[in-house]
């Protein structure tokens, strides 16, 4: 029995593959049917993992095993049950306080994260010495490095006209941002052909056997 | 009590060593307690270097060998206000004996993180300059902001959806509440709510999580209020799909073949899934404003959209639309910023050249 | 009221968010990280809105019989399936309510939370991640066309990257003699990702932190306040 | 171009490019590619050892980065096994037994005479990283009891004179993250002097090459599945890493032809315009 029911997954698994793929051609009702059913499947698998995986032992087994030591997580779960509270349209209006923490968190904490790793080491990164680099093409590339750092930031300039002397260093960073997207877009190129020889393999070798 | 008791006895048996400079435990300065630095100065005739933690009940770990009569070493990932105890064995060729010192140390926490002080001399000025302009704007100096051009096709995007009868498909990002991404992207949504509920155009918004799916609501919801339509404001057009990344974008790409929405906005985080997005909505026809501020993912939106945020466009998107002297102020602060920061990196490229790494040094933060 | 004080606790958990980023001692030490951790139980809570939206949406389709209403219907019981299994048996090696259910791993060969998992969710979800390759087929077809000097930046940039990533790029170049090392594909994707390419994703971090700046405090200091909703 | 044409140009591009993919996959083409010095010097480094001779290979991997680095343990067991080496297996990554037993088992389809104890031996996982390495330097047999069999030691025909990490001819670490090739290199090479080679993925590839250098802290490296596909194109082996190669080569190449392709029809429509606008 075990073994039948592998197999029968190998099927189910290859009907949902090729129901994903039709939507290639056009809408349809197999693609209907799997994009329901995944939509389904995948919002009940996160509702039981975020149980499991978070709510539990986050929250639940803290309480039940040491509670005075962790009654400062009353706070979170009382704020969520006042986001629930969504659910009561007159009292709608108490969700905003859980938002309010939640956004002020993420608003600080973003700030200070991004100033720190965005913002002053790459500042910091780019302060190299082009001399310094080993043959002439890395002299060149690090000069293209700095300019281009440069150039990209003044490109996001909001508060003057780029005309005359200073739309020059303006055109020059969408340049720089032109070749930056298209190398980024033929570098991933190859990981994504990578995800379609995985698919491949799997109707191949695994449903089909014909290759091994 | 036994603990005690060893503990009073060992302390008596070292206590005499630990009054040698020759080995020393010092708090690690301007920290959060968690390290302590080993200091040591050995005679000249000393070998091969060993240092070990002590524990409560005597036991030795060896955490750091060297060769160097002085130097220190630093100890981390202690427990502040701790007291922990270290030995030092070493090996004198003079008298043919092994020397064991002993010192204790106990790690503090500081009031401030002095290797972030750039940061702080940095945040405060930018603060300073974004404050100072949300001023100056409040007292009413006309600021220029050059265009941006995705933000310019929000009214021709609603103008074709209000045309042609169809709805107009909002993606605030995969990511959660706590991306500040997502909250931009929220606060363009309020925008564009505005305008639809004044055109009478129907916005649809999925939402991949539950905390963006209640931000969303109160947001269009308001924006509904605010356009004097709260009747038209449908809760049902914000919706919750599913927490996984693809299922979500299935969902979406559901809507966008059988919807057929005029217009598609993908505003905020994105990763993979922005080509299958933007891709599937180019097939349908829609008129496409994407934007977000993961650099690997423009190219994506570039080649596939009609309208592109990039980066800091996305946040300045809520500013710009507004038209609000305060928030247009801002902008001017993010400028100030630029300015700073170009200076400061031609400042320090030259300082490398001269060798001079001091800058480099100070601004970057481990 | 309903607005003023969700705006005053903004500015207030924002303030202490950013203070405490500089202030090593306790309980500043702490704030980050266990704000961070209530964000995920608040979520968890939250979870519930998202599950009743979906079902409330797909039910009312499905009671109107409006256009594909039958895959709706689908969906449902695709949600139903999964919640029931996983509450009923668990998933992996948590129990649910009736324990691990031996008897139907006997049958199926692992719980039938796990076997949905591994034989729909899994193939669905790489199916979709893989629908990818095709699009960057036909993205690349439209959109590298010789137009202006910054789309052929792009399309020169992105052909150069694509070839030198394989073997058969690699070929077209290596009858070049090693003094013109540079010219060589390989060597020539290595240089736009080094430097080109670094400057500019500089470029764009740099600025979208500055962005990124000044969004978090006008959110901290209650200008931008749309989440809130309105007064009334 | 009316939007029903670009549609059909769409399903065209699709259909061809499954198609294109598909058949390297069932009918190899076995393309040659240059090889890299990186993955020479890793290959010369199993040739030249001695026969007889026992490499100890380490899985420092899980299934999640199997599609690169399995193709890498197949090809280098065949190549060692052709050279008549014995190979032993350990991990350092809970998965990694699991992972060399499955290499193991492919290979020896086409080296029937090869049997476990003798001419391979897969001891399992042990946790520790560094300390580990360290104390396999000292007394492998105190590290690893047993195999993961639960067969003592001593009773393995092929262990009884391998006493520690310098019998090891060299030591190849297939590795995916931490604990993994570093720790090989700084505890195998550095501690005990045994050449260490191995392969990482593509994308932590360069990280590593620095120790490839004059001291040969790192003799070679495989970076990802082009480097697979050269090491299987040095022992003159058709594998998945080829085969997957050569798919990964047919897509770009259609790709690029379809740039060339969308320019030329673009030109096309341009010049009929501008001769269109001459005509008015």
């Amino acid at each position: 029995m075990v073994q039948f029911m592998q197999i029968l997954g190998i099927w189910i698994g290859a009907f949902l593959t090729f129901s994903i793929f039709s939507f290639l051609y056009k809408d349809n009702p197999f693609y209907k049917l799997a994009e329901q059913v995944f939509v389904g499947l995948s919002a009940g698998y996160w509702l039981i993992y975020i149980i499991y995986y978070v709510i539990m032992p986050n929250l639940v087994s803290k309480l039940i095993e040491d509670f005075s030591a962790n009654a400062i997580l009353i706070i979170p779960a009382l704020l969520g049950l006042m986001m629930l509270l969504r659910l009561i349209p007159k009292a709608q209006w108490v969700s905003r306080f859980p938002l309010a923490v939640v956004i002020g968190t993420s608003a600080g904490i973003s700030l200070m994260r991004y100033m720190q790793s965005d913002l002053l080491n790459q500042v910091s990164a780019t302060m190299i010495n082009p001399l310094a680099a080993e043959s002439l093409p890395d002299i060149i590339g690090s000069f293209l490095l700095i300019i281009g750092t440069i150039c990209g930031i003044y490109f996001f300039y909001f508060s003057r006209k780029k005309e005359g002397i200073y739309a020059l260093p303006s055109k020059a960073g969408i340049w720089f941002l032109m070749i930056s997207f298209g190398a980024s877009f033929g570098y991933t190129v190859m990981a994504r052909v990578s995800l379609l020889i995985g698919r491949l393999e799997f109707i191949l070798k695994d449903w089909l056997h014909l290759i091994n | 009590m036994k603990y005690m008791i060893l503990f009073i006895v060992l302390f008596a048996c070292i206590f005499p060593l630990q009054a040698s400079s020759a080995f020393q435990a010092i708090d690690n300065a301007w920290d959060d307690g968690t390290a302590l630095i080993l200091k040591w100065e050995l005679p000249g005739d000393s070998l091969r270097i060993a240092i070990s933690q002590i524990d409560e009940s005597g036991i030795a770990t060896l955490i750091h060998e060297s060769l160097d009569l002085s130097s220190e070493f630093k100890v981390t990932e202690l427990e502040p206000n701790k007291d922990y105890r270290f030995s030092l064995t070493t090996y004198a060729l003079s008298s043919g004996d092994s020397l064991i010192y002993q010192t204790m140390g106990k790690p503090t926490q500081q009031w401030f993180y002095m290797h972030k002080l750039a940061l702080l001399l940095l945040f405060l000025l930018i603060a300073i300059a974004v404050l100072y302009n949300i001023y100056v704007a409040r007292r009413g100096k006309e600021l220029f902001i050059r265009r941006i051009n995705g933000l310019d096709s929000m009214e021709e995007a609603i103008g074709r959806a209000t045309e042609k009868g169809k709805p107009i498909l909002f993606v605030p990002g995969i990511g959660d509440l706590d991306d500040i991404q997502t909250i931009a992207s929220l606060t363009i949504l309020s925008h564009l709510a505005h305008r639809a509920a004044e055109y009478n155009s129907e916005v649809i918004v999925p939402c991949r999580f539950s905390m963006v799916l209640s931000a969303a609501r109160e947001v269009v919801k308001e924006a509904y209020l605010r356009a004097g339509k709260p009747d038209s404001y449908r809760e049902n057009n914000i919706f919750y799909m599913t927490d996984d990344q693809f299922g979500y974008v299935a969902g979406i790409d559901g809507i966008m073949l059988r919807e057929q929405p005029a217009a598609n906005f993908f505003l905020g985080t994105f990763y993979a899934e922005s080509l299958i997005l933007a891709e599937t909505g180019f097939s349908t026809g829609a008129i496409q404003t994407s934007g977000t501020a993961n650099a690997h993912q423009l190219p994506f939106f570039v080649v596939s959209c009609d309208y592109t945020l990039i980066g800091e466009e996305l946040f300045a998107a809520s500013a710009y639309l507004s038209r609000d002297p305060q928030q247009l102020g801002s902008l001017k602060g993010h400028d100030f910023g630029k300015a700073l920061f170009i200076v400061l990196i031609i400042i320090g490229v030259v300082l490398e050249m001269f060798g001079i790494g001091f800058l480099r040094q100070f601004l970057s933060i481990g | 009221m309903k607005r003023t004080l969700p705006m005053i606790l903004t500015f207030l958990v924002g303030m202490i968010v950013i203070l405490s980023e500089f202030i090593p001692h306790f309980p500043f030490s702490k704030i980050n990280s266990t704000l961070e951790s209530w964000y995920l139980i608040i979520s968890g809570f939250a979870m519930l809105l998202g599950l009743i939206s979906l079902v409330r949406v797909n039910s009312s389709k499905v009671a109107s019989k409006e256009e594909n209403w039958q895959y709706y219907l689908a969906g449902l019981i695709s949600l139903f399936t999964m919640v029931i299994f996983g509450l009923l048996w668990g998933m992996q090696e948590t129990a649910g309510l009736l324990g691990h259910g031996e008897s139907i791993q006997n049958w199926l060969g692992k719980k039938p939370f796990d076997y949905l998992f591994d034989n729909a969710y899994l193939h669905l979800s790489a199916t979709m991640f893989s629908l990818l390759a095709f699009f960057i087929a036909s993205a690349a077809y439209r959109a590298f066309i010789i137009r202006s000097f910054e789309s052929n930046l792009l399309m020169i940039s992105a052909i150069i990257v694509i070839l030198g990533r394989t073997s058969f790029g690699t070929m077209l170049t290596s009858w070049l003699p090693q003094r013109l090392y540079f010219l060589q594909m390989s060597y020539m994707t290595d240089f736009i990702m080094k430097y080109p390419n670094t400057a500019a994703q500089r470029a764009i971090m740099i600025s979208a932190a500055l962005g990124i700046f000044g969004s978090s405090l006008r959110i901290i200091i209650g200008i931008e306040r749309s989440y809130l909703g309105s007064d009334k | 171009m009316s939007s029903k044409a670009n549609l059909v140009e769409r399903r065209i591009i699709f259909g061809l490019l499954f198609i294109v993919v598909t058949m390297p996959l069932i009918f190899p083409i076995g393309w040659k590619t240059e090889v890299s010095p990186h993955v020479q010097m890793a290959y010369d480094l199993v040739e030249n050892s001695p026969q007889g001779s026992i490499a100890i290979i380490s899985f420092d991997y899980d299934p999640s980065t199997a599609t690169e680095l399995q193709p890498m343990a197949y090809a280098m067991i065949e190549h060692a096994f052709s050279k008549n080496q014995k190979i032993i297996a350990v991990a350092l990554w809970p998965q990694g037994a699991q992972m060399a037993d499955e290499a193991f088992g492919q290979i020896l389809a086409k080296f029937p005479d090869k049997s476990y104890g003798t001419d391979y031996v897969n001891l399992g996982y042990k946790t520790g990283g560094m300390v580990t390495i360290q104390a396999m330097g000292r007394d492998i047999k105190s590290v690893f009891p047993a195999d993961v069999k639960g067969t003592s030691i001593q009773d393995i025909a092929m262990l009884k004179t391998f006493n520690n990490l310098k019998n090891a001819a060299y030591i190849v670490s297939l590795s995916a993250g931490d604990p993994g090739i570093k720790q090989w290199i700084m505890a195998g090479h550095d501690m005990f002097g045994v050449s260490v080679t191995g392969g990482t993925t593509a994308v932590s590839a360069p990280g590593f090459l620095p120790y490839i250098n004059q001291q040969n802290q790192l003799y070679g490296l495989l970076g990802g599945l082009k480097a697979a596909a050269e090491y299987e194109a040095l022992i003159n082996v058709i594998g998945s890493a080829t085969v997957k190669m050569d798919a990964q080569s047919v897509a770009h190449i259609l790709i690029i032809i379809l740039v060339v392709i969308g320019n030329i029809k673009a030109y096309k429509i341009r010049r009929k315009k501008a001769l269109a606008a001459q005509g008015d």
